[in-house]
């Protein structure tokens, strides 16, 4: 016979449960009746025909109805393109900030802070004019470019960095390591959890993108797919439920299916990175 | 033997700035010009064929002062910080005790909850829209349900920035909980234990050492949320592009249409310049004084 | 060879999109100087920033098709040049004198034509001859006047549907100014330097407007949304509903009922704006580009194109040519819903433009919809519109 | 009183099927102060937390002043705990680290602040009331969690390696103090440790664990005089036995057969002239102390061969000597089981 | 050669102003092993990172080998060093770690895997080559800091406190194969340690520091037998030595008059009926440690009065008793500079 435990944490058990299923329920409901929607032809949608038929009609429908496969490209590379940019930007600026003593050191630092509330999005009118006068418009670059000094990036190098033990770095200066050897050899490494987090936040952030690369995109060869989408849902003749629901479903499945897939280590990057 | 520090002082100022350049560079032309060419531009009149732009001075903020659509977006964009902030900082809360508490299906509920926030505002707006359609959406067929009557939630003044404000909570919620969810893991496990020996109910825990403990989290969550409540205007696009009646204009946007829709730059400008006065009074509370007071270490 | 980019308001890749690419496509074919390249690039307002953002990062856009309204703020912009400049044979300019003169209303300013019409719509009433019949009226007999529109409406309300539903976003202003006209009353002045919201039979058509939902129910509160308006018609949550007529097609494709479309019902007198996009010329290109641009333009407008388009899209053919082609003929024979905007541009008046022109329709539809949600009274929301227009327009009076 | 203070009776712990610990059977009076010693993962952190009721058992039962509480929440057992990690409240001061349980507890104010001085004098922590943990020493640190038990009164206190964070020099006042409180409150204490030397020197009573079950338990001195297995005699004192196999030590000289493996003591075994003693061997090490210094020697079919000698003796590494040792001092054990035989 | 190996002559080292270390001068000869002992915040790490050019002095020389290498890069000072932490790289697995040095440095691929193979089977961690520094136990991470130094090849070897993060027992064992590694592989070896135990029992030459100076440098016989001040008495020995005041012994027992204090190790103290001997005392503790026991006592005017006993000794705390020792057995040390006294 085992001990067990009496009644109350049991109870408490049940209602944490109970509460945790529901707001979970709640949550995913707005998604799972899009999938729904884009099974289904409208009237069966927007009348919860249980009975209705699957289709794929709608999916047709709406990728005949835009290059998707120019805006997934699209987005790809700006994702990319920022990413990349970012991670040599911020190492480098994290690294400095970190282990190089400067004068002025903490007062670019706290600069560099501020930029955390100067967001991009607030500035678009200037940052346009500035993206055109640099001939960026309306190519990956002028999407991308604004946000490689991220300061959020710089922020957690530098938070990163900070942690990894003195010795470390020591140890491969007696081993005869440059101030970039150890950087590349022991800094970057040491630091790939909070890269990975990173760049997790950065592409999901960047995928989902709207109102900047709306503004500096202007062709369909540069356009990503949330400015394709928008486009794509705001005809000026009126719209189809289940069509734009196909077309939202679309372009959030690689985001979604990546994240269903890797979402334990998604969780865990984040975690790990201690990010807060 | 002075020389030798010396010279590796110098050395070390020099690898400084230059591993700095790259992000000094960038955040020049992409914040801090821009930032200035703001300003500057504030104080001009906007040029036409018939009037080129002059030096105006305060001109432009006495226009928006005088503009009741400037008055409506800045109470619409209090209520909606005002109510986005706290309401998705305690939902995240809630989600995140209830994601690192041992309950069935625990993966499913943390996965539910984030999932919106990997979700493209405008594909989320997209799929809220198909919600809120009066007659046609969710919301009235399950009103129906219950035998409410069809409500047309973002054609009308009284609920559309609340329906906007819904999807900012919804598409926020699980991304503050991944916040909330770390720092609770950092929370050693044996503090748990000691209280619990001292006879500590789980509220009294809770409430005693678990909120106090996460309250830098809490910090950052609300600064994040702030900011959010200033740029997340993507799901605007799509619902109700501010109306009916501006009820849902929020500041941003108002600067989105009034440089590009209206053509009106130095308004625009003007108005730029404060919202940046906002966030920096908020920079200037967060760095001195909340940091200050958190760290209990 | 000549490259043209030209911007276009439509969704990229949507029905339309196919339209228009094959029309250029024609046009390679028989101009093969010249390269089109065409950019879709949604609504009105977001093709009319992409162009400027174009032009003012140094990109060219010879052409474009933008909101007919648009020329005043265009021209005060300095962005586009006016036709006058470019045409240069008789033949030219009579080609300019082939349209219906109320479609050239907007652009013409000053004396100069700035736009020539292309995707050209106006206001109709669709209305769905099932539910007429279900209802005990004649599907053949749709409102005529603004009594019968309240008449039938409530007999429809008794069967189920909505009577009437009259979209008050995406551009209220723009029914509103068919409500107005019937009324006998025009928004605007000739040169887009006066308004006239407050006047009383502008004030009565908003009072109209209001009563249908909140007098007689016969439309539901608030705003009725522009793009799902549609929908809400095909799935027969309202037997009538005012659209484009740019919307025709689709319709047709799929209502899954008998529908019919009807003029707008009249008060004093009959009456619609017109509405959609004109072509402009814009600064900055080549004398060369101007031509290929103008070429584009005569093609695309010629009477056998026109009217290929209005089948295709349901747009109003451009010109009287148009429906004299023997395609548009045939179509109308069988489907005489077809020619009812043509019928009705007699009787239609320019589209609601204005110096400062958005943010005076954006106080209109500030005005339209406090009224309609019922947060105001309309005499006094249309108040403060004009309040607001006076105080826009006063820099150029 | 004649019933022990705590009462475990055959306590067995599995997580998900693997052992944790098992056949646990304790008797401890009140006022003792008992040492759970034991190699790392032995079960020794798992015996305390099921006593203070954090895990519950499989199977068992635990009985707590005449109580069983084998079900009950750890709140309600009467006990107080001391965590290795010390598990103060890092944004609460001192002051309020130690009266966090009254106050859970609702206990007045007035008596609050009494109990709180008397803490803090016992303690030697008065003067630090308003001070964060993140402020104080880890010393001062230490002595907090001590205050928070002794504050709480319960007459049970459970430590769990409360000196593993500390220095060496700390941790050798630190322990004198816990000794002394403990005396001084007439408490009872369960003390966790790996370090036999704390066993030894503080306990009443040492519990030597190995691989979840309980090798040997009983007074400091009979762990060290009369080890029930190699075990106990490995882990138990330090430099720790040596050990001989039977085979290799002089034919006859003992009555165990060569089944046996004889333990010897490095105070027990003497240096002599190369070639003379008991037997030959090698200098491996020469450590020494100050007051003593200690050769090992390298001979085959022994391990952990060390003799202790007073003050400085200078060998050689690599030199040879000879051993001796009597013959009433050597321990037998089973060589298969490691089992004590008996004489 | 005459010429010391490791050459310090006044090295000064300030942070902000506020004292590292000063005056120090060392001569340390090839081969051997020298331990840097003192208490925490004494200066022993700074004294090893100026050695291995992690910092730069502020004045003075340090030649290496003949080579003054005051303002060379670590890099180039051709020495190891292994860290408390052991400063593993955690990405990297043991052969990476291990062969770290030597890929920065482009040894040719056959080269690296051979020193590799001798470092690892020198070390006892053969096998365990592909395994990450998380998924060894502590010792073994020890062994593995031990092989990138030894892999070096370098003549020169620092070690900051590299035991300190292993317990007893481990610390034990791993001291003697340092040791041992050391000798066999005729490395210089300069160790920073605040054990005493582990900086008598290994080193040929203490160095004992406090507050940024030397404070004694001999061999460890040498600061036991003769410590040079009440400093390096009560830090070398445990239990520490015991002081007196001169005045509480019997009158014209010594000579050196009131200005002295006396100091007696616990190994020369005797134990006598109470009423007898020339201190009367009350036992204050009584640690038993298996094969002695520690008895302490309370009297005025002295501090840390300890008796060591040998095996187990059952004395009550509060107990009488009184004390004896041999005369020749003090220490005189100044009573106002702590420092020794010439008899
Ligand atoms: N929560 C747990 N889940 C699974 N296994 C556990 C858990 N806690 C302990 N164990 C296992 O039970 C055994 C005993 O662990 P316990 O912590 O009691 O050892 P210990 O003697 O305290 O060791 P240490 O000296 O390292 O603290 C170990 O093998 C351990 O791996
Ligand atoms: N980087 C530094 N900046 C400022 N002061 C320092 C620095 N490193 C050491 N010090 C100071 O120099 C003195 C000597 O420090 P050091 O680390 O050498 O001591 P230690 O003997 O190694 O002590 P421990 O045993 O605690 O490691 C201390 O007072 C310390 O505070
Ligand atoms: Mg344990
Ligand atoms: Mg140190």
């Amino acid at each position: 016979m085992a001990p067990k435990r009496s009644f109350r944490p049991r109870l408490t058990l049940a209602l944490d449960t109970l509460g945790a299923w529901t707001l979970a329920i709640v949550w995913i409901a707005p998604l799972l009746f899009a999938v729904w929607a884009a099974f289904h032809s409208t009237s069966d949608a927007v009348n919860f025909n249980l009975a209705g038929a699957w289709t794929l009609d709608n999916f047709r429908t709406a990728w005949d109805g835009a290059p998707w496969l120019r805006y997934f490209f699209n987005t790809f590379l700006l994702v990319t393109v920022v990413l990349a940019g970012q991670l040599v930007v911020t190492t480098l600026a994290g690294y400095a900030f970190a282990q190089f003593q400067f004068p002025g050191r903490d007062v670019l630092f706290i600069i560099v802070l501020l930029q955390l509330f100067i967001l991009p999005e607030v500035l678009i009118v200037e940052n346009y004019v500035m993206v055109s006068r640099l001939g960026m418009f309306d190519t990956v670059f002028g999407i991308g470019t604004p946000y490689w000094a991220s300061a959020f990036g710089i922020f957690l190098m530098r938070q990163a960095f900070k942690s990894v033990p003195k010795e470390l770095d020591e140890a491969a200066r007696i081993e005869g390591c440059s101030w970039f050897g150890v950087l590349w050899r022991v800094y970057v490494p040491s630091a790939k959890p909070t890269y990975l987090a990173y760049a997790l936040v950065s592409v999901s952030t960047h995928w989902n993108n709207f109102l900047w690369p709306l503004i500096v995109t202007n062709s369909e060869t540069t356009r990503p797919l949330t400015v394709g989408l928008s486009l794509f849902g705001a005809p000026e003749s009126g719209v189809n439920i289940s069509v734009i629901s196909a077309a939202t479903i679309m372009s959030i499945a690689p985001l979604l299916i990546a994240f269903l897939l890797f979402q334990r280590q998604f969780v865990q990057a984040f975690l790990r990175a201690g990010i807060k | 033997m002075n020389d030798l520090a010396r010279y590796e002082r110098r050395r070390r100022i020099m690898y400084g700035w230059m591993l700095l350049s790259p992000a000094l560079i960038l955040l020049s032309l992409f914040a801090f010009i821009p930032s200035a060419m703001t300003f500057w531009s504030s104080l001009f009149s906007r040029g036409t064929r018939r009037n080129p732009s002059e030096f105006v001075g305060a001109g432009n903020y006495e226009l928006l002062f005088a503009d009741p659509t400037f008055s409506k977006v800045v109470v619409n964009n209090l209520i909606y910080a005002g109510v986005t902030i706290p309401v998705s900082i305690i939902i995240a809360l809630a989600m995140a005790l209830w994601a690192n508490s041992k309950i069935p299906a625990r993966g499913f509920v943390r996965t539910a909850f984030f999932t919106p926030t990997i979700l493209p505002m405008i594909a989320a707006a997209n799929i809220w829209l198909f919600f809120y359609t009066p007659g046609l959406g969710v919301l009235d067929q399950i009103g129906a349900l219950f035998g409410f009557g069809s409500v047309n939630w973002l054609g009308r003044p009284e609920t559309a920035l609340w329906a906007v404000i819904i999807v900012t909570i919804w598409k926020e919620a699980g991304f503050f909980m991944i916040f909330y969810l770390a720092a609770l893991q950092t929370i050693p496990p044996d503090l748990k234990e000691a209280a619990d020996i001292e006879g500590a109910s789980r509220w009294t825990y809770t409430r005693r050492i678990v909120l106090p403990l996460l309250m830098p989290t809490t910090i950052f969550v609300a600064v994040n949320a702030l900011i959010n409540s200033v740029k997340l205007i993507d799901h605007l696009f799509i619902l109700t592009k501010g109306g009916p009646s501006d009820a849902s204009k929020l500041v941003l946007y108002y600067i989105w249409e009034l440089a590009f829709s209206y053509f009106d730059r130095p308004q625009a400008a003007a108005l730029t310049v404060m919202v940046l006065l906002v966030l920096g009074i908020t920079a200037a509370i967060k760095f001195i004084i909340l940091d200050r007071r958190t760290h209990y270490q | 060879q000549t490259e043209l980019t030209m911007y276009y308001p439509i969704a990229v890749g949507g029905a339309l999109t196919q339209v228009v690419d094959g029309l250029i496509a024609e046009f390679h074919e028989a101009h093969p100087e010249i390269r089109v390249n065409s950019i879709y690039a949604g609504n009105y307002d977001d093709t009319r920033v992409r162009v400027l953002s174009a032009i003012s990062s140094g990109d060219s856009a010879p052409l474009s098709v933008l909101f007919s309204i648009d020329a005043l703020d265009l021209i005060e912009q300095e962005m586009i040049i006016p036709f006058d400049d470019v045409l240069e044979t008789d033949e030219d300019r009579e080609w300019l004198d082939s349209f219906y003169p109320g479609l050239m209303a907007n652009g013409q300013i000053d004396g100069q034509t700035w736009g020539v019409p292309f995707q050209r719509s106006t206001i109709v009433a669709y209305y769905n001859k099932d539910m007429f019949s279900a209802a005990g009226l004649d599907p053949e007999a749709p409102p005529a006047n603004w009594d019968e529109l309240v008449s039938m409406g409530l007999a429809l309300r008794e069967t189920g549907p909505y009577g009437i539903m009259i979209p008050s976003t995406g551009y209220p202003y723009w029914m509103f100014q068919a409500l107005a006209t019937q009324n006998g009353m025009e928004l605007m002045n000739g040169d887009g330097t006066e308004t006239y919201f407050d006047d009383p039979a502008v004030v009565e058509a908003l009072e109209y407007w209001v009563s249908l939902s909140a007098e007689h129910d016969i439309m539901p509160s608030g705003t009725v949304e522009w793009g799902t308006l549609r929908q809400a018609f095909l799935e027969g949550q309202t037997a009538m509903m005012w659209h484009t007529t740019g919307n025709l097609t689709a319709v047709r494709d799929e209502a899954s009922f008998d529908f019919g479309v009807a003029m707008l019902p009249e008060k004093v007198r009959p009456g619609s704006p017109t509405g959609g996009g004109n072509f402009y010329l814009f600064e900055g290109a080549s004398d060369e580009e101007y031509r290929a641009a103008l070429t584009l333009i005569r093609f695309l407008t010629d009477p056998e194109r026109a009217a290929q388009w209005s089948i295709a899209t349901g747009y109003v053919g451009v010109s009287p040519a148009a429906y004299e082609t023997d395609v548009l003929r045939a179509y109308a024979e069988d489907f005489p819903a077809a020619i009812v905007a043509r019928d009705q541009l007699e009787y239609s008046v320019a589209e609601l433009s204005t110096y400062e022109g958005a943010r005076v329709r954006d106080a209109l539809n500030t005005a339209i919809q406090s009224a309609l949600t019922g947060s105001a009274a309309p005499a006094d929301a249309l108040a403060q519109a004009q309040a607001i227009a006076d105080r826009l327009l006063a820099p150029y009076r | 009183m004649t019933d022990p203070f705590v009462h475990v009776e055959s306590v067995e712990k599995r997580w998900n099927g693997q052992l944790g610990v098992e056949d646990i059977s304790l008797s401890i009076p009140r006022g003792s102060f008992v040492a759970l010693l034991g190699p790392s993962g032995c079960g020794k952190s798992t015996t305390l937390r099921l006593l203070a009721g954090l895990e519950v058992p499989d199977s068992g039962r635990i009985v707590i002043g005449g109580r069983d509480v084998t079900a009950s929440p750890a709140a309600e057992r009467g006990l107080s705990m001391v965590f290795q990690s010390y598990a103060l409240f890092p944004h609460l001061d001192v002051a309020e680290n130690v009266l966090f349980g009254l106050k859970v507890r609702r206990v007045p104010r007035a008596e609050q602040r009494k109990k709180l001085a008397e803490a803090l004098d016992m303690t030697g922590l008065t003067g630090l009331e308003k001070r964060k943990p993140g402020q104080i020493s880890g010393g001062q640190r230490q002595r907090v969690a001590l205050a928070r038990a002794i504050v709480a009164g319960h007459p049970l206190c459970l430590m769990d390696e409360p000196l593993s964070n500390l220095d060496a020099k700390l941790r050798h006042s630190v322990r004198r103090d816990i000794k002394k409180l403990q005396r001084d409150l007439g408490m009872t204490v369960i003390y966790v440790t790996h370090d036999q030397t704390e066993a030894m020197s503080m306990a009443d009573m040492v519990v030597l664990m190995k691989e979840g079950r309980i090798e040997q338990a009983g007074k400091p001195a009979e762990l060290y005089e009369t080890p029930a297995s190699t075990f106990v005699a490995g882990f138990v004192g330090s430099p720790p036995m040596a050990f001989m196999d039977a085979a290799i030590l002089p034919a006859g000289l003992t009555s165990a057969g060569l089944d046996a493996v004889y333990g010897v003591r490095p105070e027990h075994l003497d240096l002599t002239q190369e070639g003379e003693g008991l037997l030959q061997a090698v200098i491996t090490h020469c450590e020494y102390m100050g007051s003593e210094t200690f050769i090992s020697f390298d001979v085959p079919g022994t391990s952990g061969l060390t003799v202790r000698l007073p003050g400085e003796v200078r060998r050689s590494v690599g030199e040879a000597a000879g051993l001796t040792f009597d013959l009433s001092n050597l321990h037998a054990f089973d060589k298969n089981t490691g089992y004590k035989l008996s004489r």
